[in-house]
């Protein structure tokens, strides 16, 4: 966006654009909610095949080892044509985690699938009773034998009712303090006898949500990560691979182009007034995708941003909660529609992603959550 | 800040409390995707109350109240998420009553029985309330309308007040839903109410006069609009607030109450002072303003901010709850919904601003 | 703003507008900074011998006793003719304390020079350790005899070197707990032995500010308001007087008009863009005129604001401030001119307002403080 | 985040902020108000160091480096309030240096022996920078300006780079501060530095051409005089975010430090976030764009981006710091004046948004 293309990256990204344009089907351009599995999985599996799914993970484990560069334009690509967002708790989160801490045998296990797309995994860490507080989380795993017996609940699962499986934060030292050091980082296989899945409706429509039960569910040894009670650390130490996959400016860019086919739509496109608006959300969507390209530069040359990530996720989803406030003022009174608008400019969902970004500063840690952390880790304000 | 009122209009709004707490969100959630998306026997109700003809003059059978009345009734209708058409029934029960002879729907207007809704806007900016490209045409001395007017609340209606050019410029009419010529068209809101497009094509209509002392029909209609949809929206945005205050007191986390945590204090002021102003300039300007005659850009600036800080406000008090303001099962998200709709309706914030340019003369 | 007069007011209106018209000299109209003493103490005993200069005080103390609507006539007239800012601290802050606490000799001493305009005062409430914790307040008065014996030093104190009078909060009972009950309220007399006043520059480049020292003054015991140690609740009582002065719309009315003097000179009066903010902000004056009146209504009625004052200091300091980030946008490259700049359309000081206002969220309890009051005492959140 | 650099590129950063600590706030006060506002030996310091000559080709003598070197040493100059103007006197050398031959100006003025300063802007709000009104004249052979320039940065210059209107459309023109018709005013900003008008009556000028790979001079120095502007704002902001929070860790109210309470911990990374965007987005347009042929849209989007949020950070760091942050005699202040007059030349945050509407073709 601020770049012209090298020879090699212009070659590559016509690559890229020639492969979508005949790839993804029609369907799945433009869609502001995640489509179901069974419409989604193929696309991923389709992706997998093309050695394009994992752009950001290591050759020897079946990603792409892409150049930053490269990535970036896989990332603008992927927004031109309206690309649905993936699954991304195997990619971008347990993914890299595992490459860093499994054992040989958990990655040989769980990353082949992960890059096939034949197994989808969800992220277990929120409790009823532990949100922004994670570490008060009260899910036993206790260990009997060769076993985990884990006994308690997980809320706020993404894709919880359609995962396979579900890295989880659990505790097995209930007694420890402080309160994190008593937690494990534990695999557990979703059709395992024990576990109840109920989806959660939100206010958008959609049941991107689960609640997942476990009724002293066992669970193998050897589906630990890391060491025993080491889970805390585990699962803060690559946080920002989170963090920066849910601010990737894809989103940001597709955001823009709602705005804009609305605003055609709807007249105010001609509006200076309105304009101006989309102006100042254009530029920070560039000094998005600028600070999205140099944390993936330090991340690829340092291996890890630390706290320094959570800046990104809060202007990240701070920035598209003030995309689809643009996008509702540039639909007027068609704001509340509750199904898409037909115009001339093509079909736009307005009021759908308004609703859903409404979660971008809540889930993976809230904007005020990452703001505790960036104060006290990065900017060393005392406690 | 409360309000000073005097004891006839505590005793108002306390039965419009009442009325709003026999609503609620339950009730809302009821009426979701329905074809009618409110209780006829309550619009009846609030008729035999009064309330749908709290403007009308005592000469016509109203209450001959003012803006301030009307606004009580409202704030609390936006609180209870009250899905009955409560306030455009009565503003077209106002206009319906500015006749030298008030119009033959006027009585069944006021008490219930009929639904008259307003029918202004046309396009989604509202760019063209003063100059509706609806025409009026005068034939063989009966009137016919020609036109599409959109986001229509017409749930339930009888009849509407349209806007039209006709041959002394814009006037507004009276057009029955079962006209000749009369189409309608709708489409789903997220507020679980429907907004539709009324296409006319010859319908007969008749004009609706304005009142002596007042502006033109249309405008006076239209900033009684403003008025009425500024006062539910603060409704709404204080029944969130209030929601979202007692959660921060009771929901725990760290060991103590979300509430004790200064970030969220501070980002609750922020609510409540939002709130406040809104307050504070909706009712200033309804005790200020005749309801036949009330200054536009005043009009404009209510609805301006109102609708500004609803979304601000429930928006925030979604962020407030957490994850759990997420889900469709909580309520709280139903305010925002509410707020979406009402705010969207006869222009947002930034259409408002773009009228208020003009009206207070921000351009030389 | 919001309202037609009715025939009094209009008559009223007309007559002030008439009076201000030939009674306020050109050289005082539109100041962005207050004028010294000698400059506009005459244009103050102007009004009071007008019997304008308390609207809002009880005629038996010599104020005009008037009706909401007519001092709102008053702000919008003052407002329109460029009427520069008084000292405050007597009419708004010590005098109504007085008329509700202070003994009869106090009242009788102290109530005619302000009202004439031959006494000035100053508040004598922050110290260099105590600001917004202002419990925490170090200066010391001892009861010797008859006198109280004063120690200590105050600073932030507005006008301090061209004041006559201070009253301030002393400490009183040094091991009290909590620290507010050991906390009197006393008049001194600033020509008293043992005072030095040092003026403090500000970055707008006026000397609003002061320090004051006392070494060892004495005070007579009669110059205590209201009981020994009772001085936080005194001070706090009357508290949303001051808050209503600060947040009185003449000055965004003013503010308002130095924008459009500034746009229309810079041309950018004609763009849309700065029009729709220029809406919003206009929209905001109108919306605090109203919290405003309407505080002022609740005020005449009820005796006293309470915690909700809080608000409207915050709400009217915030947009002073909007405001004069509008005013600095409408200069465009002008915008850091130390000296008013002169235009076709009047001359307009651009950077001194901007500059001053920055305070307007700082003293009088800062912005942070105030909503901490509101969260507890108002919304009853916890602590 | 810290930006990845090269070794000889972390050496430059290392002697701009040595260079930079020797000025200060104390030495930015002792200029107020002085006939020239900064000092002459210290410019051609910055000349020994190869700094003006920062983009200069190495075959016409500069050291031939990009857009991320300009902004390491601007970065640094606004950390440091330096008020020698480094950044004006880099752009300019690299306008001089565009030719086939190089200007008889560039050698000294890469030096710093001399100084020459753009002189592009006519207007508060930049409406005409592509479209100046000042008009050269081409007779017998020799040109000659006629018009106004404002807000030109003359303290201390010897000459001047001027766009103005010739028979080609706009073009880049130098005239010396002593030829005839070249008449300066100046006026004081509340930064210490003044800002002059130049007005020029048939003064006589010769052409700087463009670069054959660029586009025109007049738009290329522009965007350069952009990047450098908002490479210092960057510093500006930077250094205010450190004495903050060194602020906020040192001062106690309420018996503890005023950086854990949670509203200014949050207030804090506000600004941080601005600060560290800021930063982002001017070094990877720096990275990637080539000194005499910068996407225009970039530049102004990093104008826009670095004015508004240096003023957003340094008021906010006056209001962290409270009462003491408004005393003349505390730094924080300075850094909030250089913040207005940096963000206000140029073209402010709306000027840049306005130029970029159309550099983005937002207008369809």
């Amino acid at each position: 966006m601020f770049r012209h293309d090298s020879p090699d990256e212009a070659a590559f990204r016509a690559e890229v654009r020639t492969w979508l344009a005949a790839n993804l089907p029609a369907a799945l351009r433009g869609r502001t909610n995640r489509p179901p599995p069974a419409e989604l999985m193929p696309w991923y599996r389709m992706l997998s095949r093309k050695g394009w799914i994992a752009p950001h993970w290591p050759k020897q484990h079946g990603g792409m080892g892409a150049t930053l560069n490269q990535q970036i334009v896989m990332t603008e690509e992927l927004a031109q044509v309206g690309a649905p967002q993936l699954p991304a708790q195997g990619l971008n989160h347990i993914g890299p985690i595992l490459i860093e801490f499994g054992t040989a045998a958990q990655k040989a296990r769980h990353l082949p699938p992960i890059i096939e797309g034949s197994v989808i995994w969800a992220q277990g860490y929120s409790e009823p009773g532990a949100g922004s507080d994670l570490a008060s989380l009260a899910t036993r795993a206790t260990l009997e034998g060769d076993h985990f017996i884990v006994h308690g609940q997980k809320i706020w699962t993404t894709w919880g009712h359609h995962s396979d499986w579900m890295f989880a934060l659990v505790r097995t030292a209930p007694q420890a303090q402080p309160r994190q050091a008593g937690i494990s980082f534990l695999l557990l296989d979703l059709h395992s006898p024990g576990i109840t899945i109920r989806p959660i409706k939100t206010i958008a429509g959609d049941d991107e949500f689960s609640e997942v039960f476990f009724d002293n569910v066992m669970v193998p040894a050897e589906n630990l990560v890391g060491k025993l009670n080491d889970g805390w650390r585990i699962a803060n130490a690559l946080l920002g691979h989170e963090r920066l996959g849910t601010s990737n400016p894809q989103f940001a860019l597709m955001a823009l182009e709602r705005i804009k086919t609305m605003a055609r739509a709807s007249g105010v496109m001609a509006d200076p007034t309105f304009q101006d608006r989309l102006a100042a959300a254009s530029i920070n969507v560039i000094a998005l995708a600028a600070l999205f390209s140099h944390a993936v530069e330090l991340t690829n040359r340092q291996h890890g941003l630390g706290p320094d990530s959570s800046i990104i996720k809060i202007f990240g989803s701070e920035l598209l909660q003030a995309l689809d406030e643009l996008l509702i003022e540039a639909a007027g009174s068609h704001a509340a529609a509750e199904q898409p608008i037909a115009t001339d400019f093509g079909v736009v969902d307005v009021s759908t992603p308004f609703l859903q970004v409404r979660r971008a500063t809540i889930y993976g840690g809230s904007s005020e959550i990452q703001r505790n952390i960036v104060a006290r880790r990065v900017l060393n304000l005392p406690n | 800040m409360e309000l000073h009122l005097s004891s006839e209009q505590t005793l108002l709004r306390e039965a419009a409390a009442k009325f709003a707490a026999a609503a609620g969100p339950k009730v809302a959630r009821g009426f979701r995707r329905r074809d009618i998306s409110f209780a006829p026997e309550k619009l009846r109700q609030a008729g035999d109350l009064g309330w749908l003809g709290i403007l009308v003059p005592s000469s016509a059978g109203g209450l001959s109240l003012g803006l301030t009345e009307l606004a009580l009734v409202l704030e609390q209708a936006g609180r209870g998420l009250v899905c009955e058409p409560i306030g455009l029934a009565a503003i077209s029960a106002a206009a319906l009553a500015q006749g030298h002879t008030p119009h033959p729907m006027l009585e069944r207007t006021m008490n219930g029985a009929a639904l008259v809704v307003p029918a202004l806007q046309e396009d989604a900016h509202c760019n063209d309330l003063a100059e509706p490209r609806m025409r009026a045409a005068d034939a063989d001395g009966s009137i016919r309308l020609t036109g599409t007017k959109s986001f229509v609340c017409a749930d339930g209606a009888d009849g509407f007040l349209i806007s039209a050019y006709g041959r002394d410029g814009p006037a507004l009419f009276y057009v029955d839903r079962h006209a000749q010529g009369c189409e309608l068209s709708a489409t789903q809101t997220v507020d679980g109410r429907k907004l539709s497009t009324l296409r006319l094509k010859d319908a007969p209509a008749d004009v609706v006069p304005s009142r002596q002392s007042s502006r033109n029909a249309v405008e006076a209609l239209t900033d009684l609009a403003l008025i009425a949809l500024s006062a539910e929206l603060l409704g709404v945005m204080e029944k969130a607030q209030e929601i979202t205050l007692d959660y921060l007191r009771i929901r725990k986390q760290f060991g103590k109450p979300i509430g004790s945590f200064q970030a969220l204090q501070h980002k609750a002021v922020d609510i409540y002072i939002r709130t406040q102003t809104t307050r504070s300039l909706l009712y200033q300007v309804a005790a200020n303003n005749d309801p036949y005659r009330i200054d536009p850009a005043l009009a404009v600036a209510v609805k301006a901010k109102a609708s500004e800080d609803a979304l601000f406000v429930t928006e925030a008090c979604i962020q407030l709850h957490g994850a759990i303001g997420f889900t469709d099962e909580h309520d709280i998200g139903l305010y925002l919904k509410r707020a979406m709709l009402l705010s969207s309706l006869f222009g947002n914030a930034a259409a408002q601003r773009r009228r208020y340019v003009n009206l207070a003369d921000l351009t030389v």
